[in-house]
């Protein structure tokens, strides 16, 4: 198996999630994260005091995928997460050795 | 009689003040919850609001102030409606509705008070009829017995005015000891709370608890000087106390805190805000300032250390209302009976000013009574309403929390996260999906689909 | 004729207490909106504290209250700057300056009112040019025809007030259709909200919005019972009717949300406290108590639905300006001409009391004709500000959210992540540089290496 | 003479007001620091509610209104504990007690503001110690000077009210020079803060600082239309400049951010607020509403251009209380003699009104005297403190954040993560062990095994 | 070495550390997340208009381990996790290079 | 490609950010989390009941690099973020198979 791990723009997510969920994928986990990268983050001034914020809010996402359905996945994430600006993220793919369902106790692709 | 003009200015604005301290209430209560029930707990204020003004303008105040039926409650059909109250009538030196506006918002915050005890599992409908037939069985008709003078609003009053002659200015027994025995009752009636005394149930937010202890501060001015029903004397003497017990008290809590605790909190200081409020509440008129200061650092040490009592008999008084409010008052309505000065507006020695016992047991009696009616009507209340609505809301409610099951809303969402999609099935929603209008919005057709759209193309 | 001390204590208090539910309604709109506008939302109503103040002081009392031209305007130039009101000069039973000081406080709330129809898109600078544009074209004169009545601050005052004879006690049409009519036109100048019925915009932080209701009821009480210019009956009256039809007014709102919906939210038990003032705004001196329930009670749940509206229609009112305060108004001030008792201080029947349709027709178009200028000349204003200065800010800064675009702020920092570092090139940090004190904060060199400097070996 | 309810009625409610603007000032100071201190940032000044009051009523009135020794100071023993006030004592038109009352809401508010300046850094007992003596030492006095008229509330009062004679009528010197100049002092004293002019400390939450700007807004018409004594022309005027200065001095702090930031901030809004209430402080009786938006205007853009000289010199004045309220404080009070005009309730002339200098020279006087002095004694106080009980608390605790270390406690608690369980050794869970009750909480064993509960298992 | 990461329910942390604790395990590093799948959201209700919440709020879990002890440790979570009712997660593993202790600079085993 | 994961304390964010800037590295992903080890957490009070809070907030620093880099980037954190006291964190290491880069589809060591 496999888990991807996309940073997205959070506006995008609302995109990949029906994307994935229309491939079939049904299930991902998804959380908060700060970016840093050839985007420019903004400035604030409070009292005349400049603040420069370098970070700019992402999304992660990830998805445990059956190694033959990884490559797909990604793509499917990169097409519906693609603005082709500055700041659309990074996809990338690690290799898991064993995947557990809390609830029934199942292993590997059964338990995606 | 002539209307006073300074005195009904002053009657209405205090009237004014006590109502901003039931929003005031619920924020301090509010932030002193976790924050998946925070909407709930202010919730429970904010329908007393609603559920007891309407009922006082019906028939609260009538039952309170009407003719009275042996010193023990009023004519509820009397005034019904605040019928023959609205023209020129005069009560004292203020217009009738001006009375009945002020003694209005004492009714909410009597019952507001209470949920406190309650916090984080009552079932909404049920809390909602208990405001109701609380306010009615309880509060107006000791409200009846403690403010309703002979000769003021009707002929005869109350038992505990007129014939115990109870020193109680703005409400420690019609208010506090009636609530916290009220709160102790309620919270005996519903049980403890998934995890009490074991998870940890930690304020979620404090800078509401101090902004709620500030706005009860600046109302409390009304509810105590306001009680002089005008702007004299005894009103300027009753804000001095005021402002003097609660500083000593706010002192008195950090105090034992730091002692006990190794730190001063600003729950703490919270806290004891509302205890000095809560003991100078029936005493303000009849305590010297350095009378009053004594009171306030005693009824704050008392109230820190009660606090902790909920963890050793193990009821789960969730936001101590028994612990401050009823101990507060106890505090307060029996310190009068020590501590009263002749030199004071009410002109009465307690027994530390060579006054003797006679005020001390008059106020134990009265503080007494109403603690004993309050606490047993209210548990047969509760259990009725336990056995023919059910009061509680279930342990998955409780776990995932009381906002989403009853209210169905949340009460942050501060994430870029949006965590949601518009539904349908509501009446907003419901006809959206047949106007043209609605589904073209901002210029785009709406994307159901999973492709790219023009905005996400700009996100 | 003197001043009478306690109707001046009571205006000015009053006064206070409407200026802050200015700041109650920034907190009100400020937590219904999405995190990344809060900011904005809040500044809409600050800013109009800013500049309807100053426009007040040096024209907008006098084209308000100044000698009239036909009923129409009054003249702006007689008081510019409140010349010839200092002094001993008195209205009725209060100081000039009070006067001017209550209807002030009238104007701010009017303007800001609007801000809720545009959230999340308006251009600060815009709004700011349009408020004042606002307050000089339409508030000031449809103020002059509600408020000003004749012989009371000038000779000739306004035509609604003195020839058509509505029962406008505290502004129901100057203020609240007319707020509202104005917010529906600018939200369909500025068209809808990117995402607008597809993206979930829900409150942000609903704590807000509960405590902004609460001090909007607080100040409501000096808008109210403050509009009778006096602490005696009429006031007091007032007071209670504000109460009882508030109250009904959540239970209305929370019935119609149960029913529908199946739950009160807390969102529902604050826009329920709001519609029922507006409703009662213009009526509190008219209806009995009762009265004053049954219309609190019709306000909550026709404002309920009335906010389904803009789904099915398609504008993006966004905080509901139009469901709240027109439909509100609209039903307080037609509800007087069914509700009005000859009992209450205005002395007037309605249809239900007797009255026939005399007050009724009066009211109707009144409510209309308000609606109609209002809806027209904000309509135009706004079209033009659009064209010359531009209303709306882009569809990126909407996304990333208004604060940051607008104000260069963020409202919420609570994490541990600093996420930043003081900039160069801003006023407060350009000398920063040449100061050899600065360079040297908190005994140590500057860290701008990426080596580790002592600050950062004991985090 | 007899009492005035209608005054009385108004001075009761500025007392209550103004009361309110400390908690105010704690929610406007707490959101502008980090979430990691702002309990002790809010604490700072609900401490100053708890010590003031108490040393107000001990000895504090009597050392401000007692009778005066060469008029320095007034005898604190004359009226100890306010001895000899309760009783039917009136001064001008109000009871003394109200008196007592309005005057004990200055001084608490005047030890807060200080606070600002050392945010994030003092110890919390060190704090406390302070509020004490610098109220006995530098704010009573002052206090004496400036506000204690001869034959008002004493025969002789202080030197710089009736010898001479600097307009200042609700305390521009009192209570924001004498702050200010605290505060800088304290600032130098405690040094800056880890981090400082390198590390971003943005506002954690702009939210409370509008809301805290709101209150403080509406409290401060109590403070300076309460200082009228009675509700007469005076105080109405004293209202209109109120509103006036403050609405201008919010558009010139946003004016000068625009210009020199790009942005107009809500900052900026809730501080040009704040700053044109304290320049029209000692002015609001003497200006006219065109001067007093002259004024305000002024004193906006001063103050923001103020608030940078802190980086400039180095100083760690982290919430700008040299640059609010010292400037603002200069600003209005000099400005008394340029722009009072004989028209207002003050009737002199000013500079500009055709005056020449004779109260330009009397005010600049008064405050650099008061400046200086303030400045001194708060360095000596300071010093001694840190000397002897130390007054900062260690880098850990500032890095850590310090409402954990003095406090024990964290602002905000907003994630699912409760992150911790109830501790054992403390007061309240000491004995839980020993109570069979507390034990089987919610009807089950308490789980603190790692095997799953029936808890659990339905979570 | 191996991360095992968790994804479970908020409610079940404590279980979860304790049983970790008991077994051994002396370090963790926990965040929040929201999680996609079978579980169902709830819907919430804002004048009149319906917002569904497809998300619920679980916590990620993640501890690194010795290879040995990798499968135990998967164990011991599944056991203090599982409720048995949809929700209840996912625990899965991926094998790791290298591990640093920062404080030390130890690499290896010795860094857990 | 390796992904370099590492737990810091949040005050040293911004020197690691420096210095590995200074390396090279342009790009990274930030996330807030809570931390459970040897380093001990904090006790509160409320109204007289004592909080035990056993976690400590730290931060992740999520770096995908070259496999040429992994270990000099280790290196590069490990000294920006050491402070020698307990609670200093770890780093560690994954292979990653494939990496895309959102906006232009470029895949592997261009992604980065
Ligand atoms: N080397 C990296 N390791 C981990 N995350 C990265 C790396 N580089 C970029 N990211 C993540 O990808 C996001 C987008 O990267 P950025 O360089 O801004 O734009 P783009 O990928 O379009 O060139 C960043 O905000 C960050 O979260
Ligand atoms: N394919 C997946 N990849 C990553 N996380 C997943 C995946 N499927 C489920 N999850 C996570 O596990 C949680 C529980 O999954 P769910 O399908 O709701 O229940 P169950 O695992 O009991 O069948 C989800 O909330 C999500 O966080
Ligand atoms: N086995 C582990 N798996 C994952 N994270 C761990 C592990 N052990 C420690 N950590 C993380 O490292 C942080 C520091 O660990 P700790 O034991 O407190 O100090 P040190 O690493 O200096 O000995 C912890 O707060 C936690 O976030």
């Amino acid at each position: 198996m496999r888990l991807v791990t996309a940073i997205i723009r959070p506006h995008q997510l609302d995109d990949v999630k029906e994307a994935l969920e229309a491939y079939g994928i049904s299930g991902m986990t998804v959380s908060e994260v700060s970016g840093y990268g050839r985007q420019r983050g903004h400035s604030e001034v409070y009292r005349g005091a400049e603040y420069t914020v370098d970070v700019v809010p992402k999304v992660r996402l990830e998805v445990l995928v059956d190694d033959l359905d990884a490559r797909s996945v990604v793509d499917v994430i990169l097409k519906a997460a693609q603005t082709g600006r500055i700041g659309d993220g990074k996809i990338w793919t690690v290799p898991v050795e064993d995947v557990v369902r809390v609830r029934t106790g199942e292993r590997g692709p059964e338990a995606l | 009689m002539n209307i006073n003009t300074g005195d009904t200015a002053w009657v209405l604005a205090s009237a004014a003040m006590v109502l901003l301290m039931t929003p005031g209430l619920a924020l301090f209560y509010g932030g002193m919850v976790r924050a998946k029930s925070v909407l709930n707990m202010m919730m429970m204020s904010f329908i007393a609001l609603g559920t007891v003004s309407v009922a006082w303008v019906l028939w609260g105040y009538s039952e309170a102030f009407g003719e009275s039926w042996h010193g023990l409650v009023g004519n509820p059909f009397q005034h019904f409606g605040l019928d023959g109250l609205l023209g020129t009538r005069v009560f004292g030196t203020i217009p009738a509705s001006a009375f009945v506006a002020f003694q209005s918002v004492f009714a909410i915050i009597a019952v507001a008070l209470i949920s406190g005890a309650i916090a984080d599992r009552a079932r909404f409908a049920a809390w909602t009829v208990f405001t109701v037939v609380w306010a009615t069985v309880v509060y107006f008709p000791v409200a009846h017995w403690v403010f309703a003078f002979n000769g003021f609003a009707a002929h005869r009053g109350g038992w505990i005015a007129n014939d115990l002659k109870v020193i109680d200015f703005a409400g420690g027994t019609a208010i506090h000891i009636n609530a916290g025995a009220a709160g102790l009752a309620l919270a005996l009636v519903l049980g403890r709370r998934v995890g009490f005394g074991r998870e940890p149930m930690r304020p979620h937010n404090l800078t509401l608890v101090m902004l709620g202890a500030g706005l009860l501060w600046f109302g409390w001015f009304g509810f105590n000087a306001g009680s002089a029903l005008g702007a004299g004397a005894t009103a300027a003497v009753a804000w001095v106390n005021t402002l003097a017990a609660t500083g000593a008290a706010m002192l008195g809590w950090l105090a034992v805190e730091r002692r006990r605790d190794g730190h001063a909190t600003s729950l703490g200081a919270a806290s004891g805000v509302v205890a000095g409020l809560v003991a100078i509440t029936p005493a303000c008129s009849a305590l010297t300032p350095v009378g009053s200061v004594g009171l306030g650092a005693l009824a704050g040490a008392a109230c820190a250390w009660a606090v902790g009592l909920k963890f050793r008999l193990g009821f789960d008084d969730s936001l101590d209302v028994v612990g401050v409010h009823l101990v507060g008052g106890l505090v307060g309505t029996i310190g009068v009976g020590f501590l009263a000065s002749a030199s004071a507006p009410a002109g009465v020695d307690g027994l530390f000013y060579g006054g003797g016992v006679d005020q001390l047991w008059r106020q134990v009696v009265g503080a007494v009574v109403v603690l004993l009616f309050s606490f047993t009507v209210t548990w047969v209340i509760g259990k009725v309403i336990e056995a023919t609505m059910g009061f509680r809301v279930d342990r998955e409610a409780e776990l995932a929390g009381i906002d989403l099951r009853e209210h169905a809303e949340t009460g942050y969402d501060l994430t870029v996260l949006t965590g949601g999609r518009l539904g349908a099935g509501t009446a907003a929603t419901k006809p959206a999906g047949s106007s043209p209008l609605a589904g073209s919005a901002a210029g785009g057709p709406a994307a159901q689909s999973g492709t790219k759209t023009p905005e996400g193309a700009s996100a």
